[in-house]
């Protein structure tokens, strides 16, 4: 975690989301797929606290190196105001912040499931799995067309690509789910990365529990601090030995989870939550919690 | 030279704090996170967040809301328990080097109590801070900072029975906190502790539902310090001999040094440092340059040191309007 | 067509207002001097500038003070008295063509009911806001409306005596609202006014003097938007017959609607109307937008709508932290 | 009283001061010396409220025809934010408000008195009162010579003028009123107006009350509404038949009062006001008051 004055590089718009890039070079050395950075909001305005992004990329060698890439969309104040920023503003950045997405020990084939926005950080991920000589596939879903985020690129870090549109403007109309029990099985898949709304990241969860496969999701939460002190951000886990369950904190022991063990019914509060008392533990066995593909994180 | 001269130790009735400035429960963490982004050891000391005897899993989110120049917090408490507490934080909290106040929170007498007892021993533990302005399911809608007796029950047993000098943190929610600080300090609290947040509430206009879990929060940050520094006056002029702990939308040296001008013995900093961790570390180092800038030795110098005119004086009633 | 069924009219118990939306007491004169940039046709209705019997100079400057997201005023009630009053502003309240509400203040009960009288008489005047949250100097201190029986004393004395309707303005700065709320309404009052300014103080860090010449005042504006909601919200579901004026920090038809889901039957714009000496209108024209989208037909179908699960649901307690 | 979203014009320094010309056909028309405007900060930002600033200039004829100007320092968030505004950037102003300077009955000399930015709505002033046959004579008194105001243009608005700064830097050593006996007998002032610091407005007034000369001063209290609604910017004022006080609002009745009838004492907080009861009424005889040289305002 290093706190840092970072200079903008550039602001560009990439359809309906804007790209940020920051020279940070100690931030990206030591940055990794799925974390994330807290950006300072300016002085003197009705709203106080930093605001979370994903890491979209970190360049540590080439013509870039020592710059992270941020992508976005301007909703309500604090990503309107970062639309705004220009080259060469500083922004008062903390980073890496969070756990990132294990990498599978043997397992090979990864699909990497995006949503909206959430797309962002699984191309960091991708490069880096790439690197590892893992096969990735990946799917992209959107909104519409507008919405799909980088297609392009996914397309040059995957074997395949799948897109789904809710407006069918681009790929298959629906939902990335429709597609995704498809995909796993053209691709062969071993292990699932999401990351997106967290309505889509449930689906995706129950998906790859009901069928054993392995799958880490990056979820989003409501943060004060993002740096472990508030305990605003918290996420109801079940415990790899299915004895019970704990509310995590997104900002240190997440964002990333195990699909698998996150509570999704309590969490995302379904007013059909019967029971106070965790799900009976089967799924994780299924997901292969206790034995888990990757490695815990240190 | 100047500068030689001046100190920012502050003695809070024998509990002696490196500055004026400490981090405030529940937004501090045990320090031991904002290492990476803070030099603790220039800090006035630490208060942890508040403990409860067992593990509390707290309320669902969300546990949080953006408000105009504040926030809503329901976080519920969530703690891992007094034991678990100190078997993780112990070891950091003697080594840290600056001095802990551990936060204690419960929902009956009895709890405080235990986790007083438990909490005490702790090397590097100079006070308690019991955070009486939590929820009280024994008595519902009510908190035991609510009322006076109540209040007092609670303080005055830790009080007596532990060996640590005790701060009462008090809530604004009431109608006279100076009754309530009075009857807390009668019954052997050595200092107070204000503010706690205000009770508040958001609702989602879209989805008609309310925008905490826990429907209702506390509302913190800039947005409340009006409201802090006048308690902080109300009860330093009631009771000039006890040690208050002010807090309250600090963020600036300029904000803290209200709330000694008002007659805080120290403050605390809490949401400030969501945005800037450094916070606490700044302002005191804020306070220092006033102090030079003012020619004054110690923060000391500036506690109650409001003026208020004879013909303006006397209890402050309501001017609204 | 949708637009054409929807009707922004609301009722409180008796009281109609054109829209849900008031200017409040203090911040909106007696309308007559907002009328230049002002359609007052277009407003819900009018609170005037709280009169007492005899004319009041009011508090020495500085009288007000800006705050993060809010502002203190300490004004000390001034006005000309209830004679004056009538004599400058009843023509105009006689023809403006929107419900006033005429706000009436003292230092004792008889004061108010005697106010009360003279007030109650004059056309145009279709309720009377008891403003009980004021300094009461034979009380040091105190505020009516910080204790049940004494708001019950002074509302259930100008309820029984006067023709009008009697609305009972609150202020927050109590450990129950709801006790308080009770105990006026059992006293026969017709409504409650929530929330008047909350008490509060600044300091000026160079000179060391109070920022207001009052020493202390009364916070607002959107800064205590949240404490507003909430008090709304524990007294509504108190007292669910009983018509609510809400108020406190709101400036957009957004901020209205939390209060009217909240359990509001109608809302008072105040600070607001500084910067923007439209917003009583503009909230209203909002309203009847959100209606429209939301296929709603009036603002009572928004009124204490809050969905509340049964497990979170229960008397509001503080979870601060 | 007018309300109107204004494009500025230009946002120019001059000298420690800014001065903003805006695109206000409709106040200007009705502008007179003294009165002022309120702007409306942006949206989003910890403070709220309008800031109030005196018409510095409003053309009504000639290339400027429609506009008004304002000068101002760069001091808290909202002058500081002003400076910043640009051209075509537009204003959310509701002016004029207050009441004017009155002009003179019968008497011709007319010596204007100003410190600081507080000379800013004298330029105005004198422009009208040249236009209506007066004699106009001008002190400019500020902290040093970067901050008198406008100096080339007094002297072209005046007969004579005299500068003093506290450190000597411009003109003589000191305050306006070292050098106010001294012009008033040179230009045989019949009349004083003075706009500037409250402490200066007292003294001068002091003097002008203590001769006999008639003298209006344009006064500032904080404003939370500029409209007369809110009662938070009183100054309290001496009835003119000396039957007690009232505290008037500066921006109804203000901020141009009768000097003689401001109770200073009481309104600037000496810690030795002896009593609670107005000063005897002998200064507002020698001032003029009940016959007072010029018309009551309307
Ligand atoms: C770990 C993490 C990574 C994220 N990565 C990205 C990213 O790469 N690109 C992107 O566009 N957005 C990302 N978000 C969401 C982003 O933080 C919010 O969109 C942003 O904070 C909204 O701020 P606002 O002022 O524009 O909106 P507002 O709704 O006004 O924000 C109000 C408050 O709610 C919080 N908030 C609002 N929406 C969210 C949300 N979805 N998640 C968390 N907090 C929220 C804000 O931080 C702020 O505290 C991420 C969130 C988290 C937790
Ligand atoms: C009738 C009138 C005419 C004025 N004309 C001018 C002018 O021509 N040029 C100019 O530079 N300034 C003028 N001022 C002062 C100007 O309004 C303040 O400097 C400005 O409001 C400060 O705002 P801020 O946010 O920069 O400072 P802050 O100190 O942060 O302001 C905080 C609050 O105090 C108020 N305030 C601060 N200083 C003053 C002051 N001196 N008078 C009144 N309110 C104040 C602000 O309006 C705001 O509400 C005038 C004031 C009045 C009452
Ligand atoms: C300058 C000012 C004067 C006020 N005067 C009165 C008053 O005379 N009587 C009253 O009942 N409330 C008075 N109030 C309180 C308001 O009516 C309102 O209850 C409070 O400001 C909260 O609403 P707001 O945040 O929208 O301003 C005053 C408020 C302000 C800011
Ligand atoms: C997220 C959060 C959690 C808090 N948790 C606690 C707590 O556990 N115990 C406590 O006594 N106060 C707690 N507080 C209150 C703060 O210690 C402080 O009293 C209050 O926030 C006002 O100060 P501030 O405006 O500087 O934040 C919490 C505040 C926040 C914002
Ligand atoms: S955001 Fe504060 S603990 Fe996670
Ligand atoms: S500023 Fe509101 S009445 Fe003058």
């Amino acid at each position: 975690m290093i706190r840092k004055k970072c200079e903008v590089l550039s602001s560009r718009r990439a359809g309906v989301y804007h790209t940020l890039t920051l020279v940070a070079p100690e931030i990206a050395e030591v940055a990794r797929p799925g974390q994330f950075v807290q950006i300072a909001v300016p002085e003197g305005r009705e709203f106080l606290l930093r605001r979370p992004f994903s890491i979209h990329e970190a360049s540590r060698r080439g013509g870039w190196a020592g710059t992270l890439e941020l992508a976005f969309l301007g909703t309500g104040p604090g990503t309107t105001w970062l639309t705004q920023v220009q080259p060469h503003d500083f922004l008062d950045v903390i980073g890496p912040l969070g756990k990132p997405f294990p990498y599978p020990r043997q397992l090979t084939n990864c699909l990497l499931v995006g949503g909206g926005y959430g797309a962002a950080p699984l191309y960091f991920l991708a490069k880096e799995l790439n690197a590892r000589q893992k096969r990735v596939d990946m799917i992209i879903g959107a909104r519409d067309q507008d919405r799909v985020f980088k297609q392009v690129e996914a397309k040059r870090l995957s074997v395949s690509i799948g897109i789904t549109t809710e407006d069918g403007s681009l790929g298959d109309r629906g939902r990335v789910t429709d597609i995704l029990p498809g995909m796993v099985s053209r691709t062969g898949a071993e292990v699932v990365y999401a990351c997106g709304p967290n309505a889509m990241l449930r689906a995706v969860a129950a998906y790859c529990a009901d069928h054993g496969i392995p799958c880490q999701v990056a979820v989003e939460e409501l943060m004060a601090c993002g740096l472990g002190v508030c305990w605003t951000c918290t996420v109801p886990v079940i415990r790899r030995d299915g004895s019970g369950w704990d509310n995590l904190r997104t900002c240190v022991e997440g964002p990333v989870f195990n699909g698998a063990r996150v509570w999704w019914e309590k969490w995302l509060r379904e007013p059909s939550v019967p029971t106070q008392t965790p799900p009976h533990g089967f799924r994780m066995e299924e997901a292969g919690v206790g034995g888990e593909p990757w490695p815990e994180h240190e | 030279m100047a500068r030689a001269r001046v100190s920012l130790g502050v003695d809070l009735g024998g509990v002696q704090l490196p500055t004026p400035v400490l981090g405030a429960s529940g937004t501090f963490g045990s320090g031991r996170e904002l290492a990476p982004v803070l030099d603790l050891s220039k800090v006035g000391g630490i208060v942890t967040k508040s403990v409860t005897l067992r593990p509390v899993k707290g309320l669902p989110t969300p546990r949080m809301v953006e408000t105009p120049s504040g926030m809503l917090n329901a976080i519920g408490l969530q703690n891992p328990g007094i034991d678990e507490f100190l078997e993780k934080e112990g070891p950091f909290i003697r080594g840290v080097g600056v001095p802990v106040i551990l936060s204690i929170a419960g929902k009956s007498v009895e709890e405080f109590v235990q986790v007083a007892m438990r909490a005490q021993h702790v090397p590097g533990v100079v006070a308690l801070e019991a955070n009486i302005s939590c929820p009280n399911v024994e008595r519902r809608n009510q908190v035991f900072a609510c009322h006076p007796d109540a209040a007092a029950e609670v303080v005055g047993a830790v009080a007596r029975l532990s060996r640590l000098p005790v701060f009462a943190k008090l809530t604004p929610d009431v109608t006279d906190i100076v009754e309530v600080a009075d009857a807390c300090v009668r019954a052997g609290a050595h200092g107070i502790s204000l503010i706690n947040t205000l009770l508040a509430m958001a609702i989602d206009v879209e989805t008609f539902r309310p925008r905490l879990g826990g429907v209702t929060g506390g509302l913190s940050g800039p947005a409340i310090r009006p409201v802090a520094v006048r308690a902080v006056y109300q009860v330093a002029r009631a009771l000039p001999e006890v040690p208050i702990i002010g807090m309250g939308g600090i963020r600036s040296a300029r904000d803290a040094v209200e709330f000694l001008l008002a007659g805080a013995w120290a403050v605390a900093v809490g949401t400030a440092s969501f945005w800037n961790p450094e916070s606490v570390v700044d302002v005191g180092r804020g306070i220092g340059e006033l102090l030079v800038r003012r020619g004054l030795r110690s923060p000391a110098d500036l506690r109650a040191r409001v003026v208020v005119e004879e013909e303006e004086a006397g209890e402050p009633a309501h001017r609204g309007g």
